[in-house]
């Protein structure tokens, strides 16, 4: 009997490679949908043994820590596996018609590729949630690195291939002033296992160097402003189902280890001016990304805008749990809602996000362009994907009742706990700007068409993806109780239990 | 006119190339004075994990405690990292337009110093290879050294004309550079159906099991250093991505 | 040149004594220290060279530099934890991983960048400006 | 006394190797010294007795690394000649 941790690692990489071995278009499909339905199953296995029976935690290759690598599932990380399943699965299904032979916009290569590619990818990411371990850590970093940068690649066009270099060059280095932060780790601890990092004492200067590397290599890979110049480009230009998955998923991965880190080894909360000087970085990128995103003409740049100033509010969650330097917490009694609040909007904007790249993939396949100006009279010719942007649209706003808003709601009540009006300022006018650059977008699709033009039939299975991940992104804002209680298995923020 | 703005354009380039420069250097120097700090201050140890890697290296089923780390203690990180070279390799094959060697740069023609030279060489090569492989149950070698010397003789019948990988045919090609990570995965299944923890192996045939995964793991080392080496873009654009270029045209 | 190198080894022996006076119990200057200390340095340069020179192939160089920083003060680290088997063999496994894996990376960056080249003519990501 | 002397010198070349990669504005030179660090890098880690790694280095680091990069060089100067050949720097 295989743990289902390890199932949530293997299906996909199973998956991938008997997609690599066998591209031929008689298997692509069975294989495709098998792997998306095996690692589902294991995502529900995980999830419900972590529910009944609380944090696991599974030894690899028969040596317990120090020596071997720990995989660990506390609620936190069945947070992110659940959200990279269902993201990951309903874009696989877009994927599936995308990367068929009944669509004209792909090459035989491209659909050859996409989904070793695809299932290498999800299978890291699940690794990077479950792994305990700092080096290893690492390993999974690069694989998803590698996979991403690939993906992007696929479609063979000269500023895809461009994008794909300058996502490459960031992300590779900081990969490596990560590995860095771990080499001076080890100089410290002698040891790479989360858990007994954090259980030692304190080492100042090391400590410090070490956090800096890793901070800054992590947020460079998340794309935290002003590291964020590589994303627009490498999200915007990859195919659709691609940005999905880099927009929605892959960023996470990065900004879920810096969490990780931030609690777990360094002390994090202690460092109050570091916590407040990343809230700063994250607001900034709030508004930034938010008015560059006004700026656009072209629907897939805007999106990709709107990811930059989504990322920022993940990074409000480190003032919030910061210490004061008398040694209080900022926000005492305001962590779980600043905590849950943050998991809560990583997961609602990757729902929103991917269900918005998507629709703007149905929109480039029957308009053949995406820019906005052509997009007259959408609200018509795509109804269904026009109300899936909106809905989308309406998450990222964070207008009742949505998951957006729930989560908005839960950091601005933290912000006000902790006394950081600020923030609260800044969310605001974050959310009048995002409120603007999706209307904005969606005001050419009610316009109707100066002439009747002749496009390219749309199929509703890829709509329905795209209508699934919005409307799933609304209705997580309806049942908040359950994610709660998932995210405390295990204290994977170990403040929480702090009066 | 167009000379003068030229000039401009240059001089301005330049002005902000050397802000660029003093601002980098600015960065750099100051993590380097961050680093040296913290370099300073690390404790004197010795801290590390040597005690006890020596300590369990008998139960390994190795001589060598580096193998026995990457190939034991903490083979889940080897397996990752050979699925990191398989990505390499899917991703030059993504820029080629397909996972097939045909097209790679046309052969050079054949030179008889060179095939002769090949000729001596290559079988050295792979004995080399062999013996690195073996040598790392007790002595530094292993599977990558292997690896990379096996894909510089693949890359040495390459350079002399001599047919090689680029005829054994696509599925060949993906078998060989699949099966080490496809190695480690069943070790993954297998070790936990048979009741131990997932890439645990039991003490009296971890040696045996470590030497078959090592070889897999090689083969398919070689092949993605033979592929990375033959199967750069060259000059000549992909047929099938120049073809799609031109369809792309064609149809806006 | 030989300004630079009596320079460099005077800050060695400079810093070294000085971390030696604060614990006079430990040897004045270890060799794995002289390592550690240039692998921090060697990092640092790579990253200047990443940030200053446009150039893709100059980048992929740079981020190696870096790499060769990393890897060796891994190696260091892996001597001064030396037992009475010899060095920490696990800072020796990362190294080994960490030379595959960056290696795999720049043989992508490289054939990515010969492909770019192929199509645009250019060896750097801003044609327009010159970054190099 | 001689072989901490000899470690200062290495770790000295290192670096001046590491400097004149980076800043060399011949692309075919940088190359050489590349190598050339990749190399020293190698003796460095024998000296640290790490000889498993200095093989690798030598040969994936020093060797692949460098055969790789030798080929793309090569590869530019036969699509543009001597043209671009140390152009990827104008600045005097």
């Amino acid at each position: 009997m295989i743990e289902p941790m390890a199932w949530c690692i293997l299906a996909p990489f199973i998956g991938a490679s008997l997609a690599f071995l066998l591209p031929g278009r008689v298997w692509r499909r069975p294989i495709a949908i098998g792997a998306i339905g095996a690692t589902l199953a294991s995502v529900w296995m995980l999830t419900s043994q972590v529910w009944n029976s609380g944090a696991q935690r599974m030894d690899l290759s028969g040596w317990p820590a120090p020596l071997g690598i720990g995989l660990a599932a506390d609620g936190f990380s069945v947070f992110m596996i659940v959200m990279t399943g269902v993201v990951g699965s309903l874009i696989g299904a877009y994927a599936l018609w995308h990367y068929s032979d009944l669509s004209d916009a792909t090459e035989p290569a491209e659909r050859r590729l996409f989904w070793p590619l695809w299932l290498i990818l999800w299978g890291s990411l699940n690794a990077i949630y479950l792994s305990s371990d700092i080096f290893n850590i690492y390993v999974a970093l690069e694989v998803i690195t590698l996979a991403a940068v690939a993906l992007i690649t696929l479609s063979g066009k000269a500023e895809a291939l461009v994008a794909a270099m300058r996502y490459l060059l960031a992300a590779f280095l900081g990969s490596l002033s990560y590995l860095m932060g771990v080499a001076l780790l080890y100089a410290t601890h002698g040891a790479l296992d989360l858990v007994i990092i954090a259980d030692q004492e304190r080492a100042g200067l090391p400590e410090v160097g070490a956090f800096a590397l890793m901070a800054t290599g992590l947020a460079l890979k998340t794309a935290l402003f002003p590291m964020h110049f590589w994303l627009p480009p490498a999200h915007s230009k990859a195919a659709a189902p691609v940005s999905a998955i880099l927009s929605a998923l892959v960023v996470k991965a990065s900004f879920y280890v810096l969490l990780r880190l931030w609690f777990g080894v360094f002390d994090g909360p202690a460092m109050y001016a570091v916590g407040i000087l990343l809230g700063t970085l994250g607001s900034a990128a709030i508004i930034w990304g938010a008015f560059q995103a006004l700026r656009q003409m072209s629907l897939k740049l805007l999106i990709a805008h709107s990811t930059v100033a989504q990322i920022g509010y993940l990074f409000l969650i480190f003032p919030l749990t910061a210490r004061r330097p008398s040694g209080e917490l900022a926000a005492a009694g305001w962590i779980t809602e600043a905590c849950t609040g943050v998991s809560y909007h990583a997961l609602s904007h990757a729902l929103a996000k991917a269900a918005m790249f998507l629709g703007a993939g149905v929109v480039l396949h029957v308009y053949g362009s995406d820019l906005l100006t052509n997009m007259r009279g959408m609200s018509r010719r795509l109804p269904i994907t026009t109300f899936a942007l909106a809905i989308a649209g309406v998450s990222l706003m964070g207008l009742p009742p949505s998951g957006g808003f729930a989560a908005k709601w839960l950091i601005v009540t933290a912000a006000l706990g902790a006394g950081q009006w600020w923030w609260v300022l800044v969310i605001l006018i974050g959310g009048l700007l995002t409120a603007g650059y999706i209307f904005l977008m969606l005001r050419w699709a009610f316009i109707s068409e100066d002439a009747p033009i002749q496009l390219r039939p749309a199929n509703m299975p890829i709509q329905l993806a795209a209508l699934a991940l919005a409307l799933l992104s609304v209705l997580v804002g309806f049942r908040l109780e359950e994610p709660f209680q998932l995210l405390v298995i295990g204290d994977p923020f170990p403040i929480f239990d702090l009066p | 006119m167009t000379r003068h703005d030229a000039t401009l354009r240059r001089r301005r380039r330049r002005a902000l190339l050397r802000v660029r420069i003093v601002v980098a250097g600015a960065g750099a120097l100051a993590l380097a004075l961050l680093l040296v700090a913290a370099v300073l201050e690390l404790p004197e140890g010795p801290l590390g994990l040597a005690e006890e890697a020596a300590a369990q290296l008998a139960h390994t089923g190795v001589d060598h405690a580096v193998t026995a780390v990457l190939l034991n203690y903490r083979s889940y990180d080897t397996w990752l990292e050979v699925g990191v070279l398989l990505l390499a390799v899917m991703a030059i094959f993504a820029l080629r337009g397909g996972a097939h060697l045909e097209n790679v740069r046309p052969a050079p023609r054949r030179d008889p110093l060179l095939t002769w030279l090949t000729r001596l060489l290559i079988p050295m090569l792979t004995l080399t290879a062999g013996y690195l492989l073996w040598l790392g149950k007790f002595a530094p070698g292993g599977a990558f050294q292997a690896g990379v010397v096996l894909g510089a003789a693949g890359a040495m019948l390459r350079l002399s004309g001599t047919p090689s990988l680029d005829r054994i045919g696509d599925v060949a090609i993906r078998i060989l550079l699949a099966v080490g990570f496809l190695a480690f995965l069943v070790a993954a299944v297998a070790t936990r159906l048979a009741g131990l923890d997932m890439l645990e192996l039991p003490p009296g045939r971890a040696g045996d099991i470590i030497l078959m995964v090592e070889t897999l793991a090689t083969i398919s080392i070689a092949t993605t250093c033979a592929v990375l080496v033959m199967a750069m873009p060259g000059a000549e654009s992909p047929p099938a991505i120049a073809a799609k270029d031109v369809r792309k045209e064609a149809r806006t | 040149m030989t300004l630079l190198s009596c320079g460099y080894m005077s800050v060695c022996f400079g810093v070294a004594s000085a971390a030696g006076a604060a614990t006079p119990e430990t040897p004045v200057l270890t060799s794995h220290l002289v390592y550690m200390l240039t692998a921090c340095l060697l990092f640092c340069i790579g990253l200047f060279g990443l940030i200053t020179r446009g150039h893709l192939m100059r980048n992929v160089m740079s981020l190696n530099v870096m790499g060769g920083g990393v890897f060796l003060f891994l190696v260091a680290v892996a001597r001064r934890d030396a037992g009475e088997s010899g060095p920490d063999p696990v800072p020796h496994a990362m190294t080994l991983t960490g030379i595959v894996v960056a290696l795999a990376a720049s043989a992508f960056a490289l054939a990515l960048a010969r492909r770019i080249h192929s199509i645009t003519g250019e060896m750097r990501l801003e044609p327009g400006d010159d970054n190099s | 006394m001689t072989a901490l002397l000899f470690d200062v010198l290495l770790a000295l070349m290192l670096t001046v190797l590491a400097w004149r990669v980076v800043t060399t504005r011949e692309l075919l030179q940088s190359v050489v010294l590349f190598i050339a660090y990749g190399l020293l890098m190698a003796i460095a880690w024998t000296r640290l007795d790490a000889p498993d790694i200095a093989l690798a280095e030598a040969a994936i680091g020093a060797g692949l690394m460098g055969v790789l990069l030798l080929d793309t060089a090569g590869e530019l100067r036969r699509r543009h000649g001597w043209r671009s050949e140390g152009g990827d720097d104008d600045t005097a």
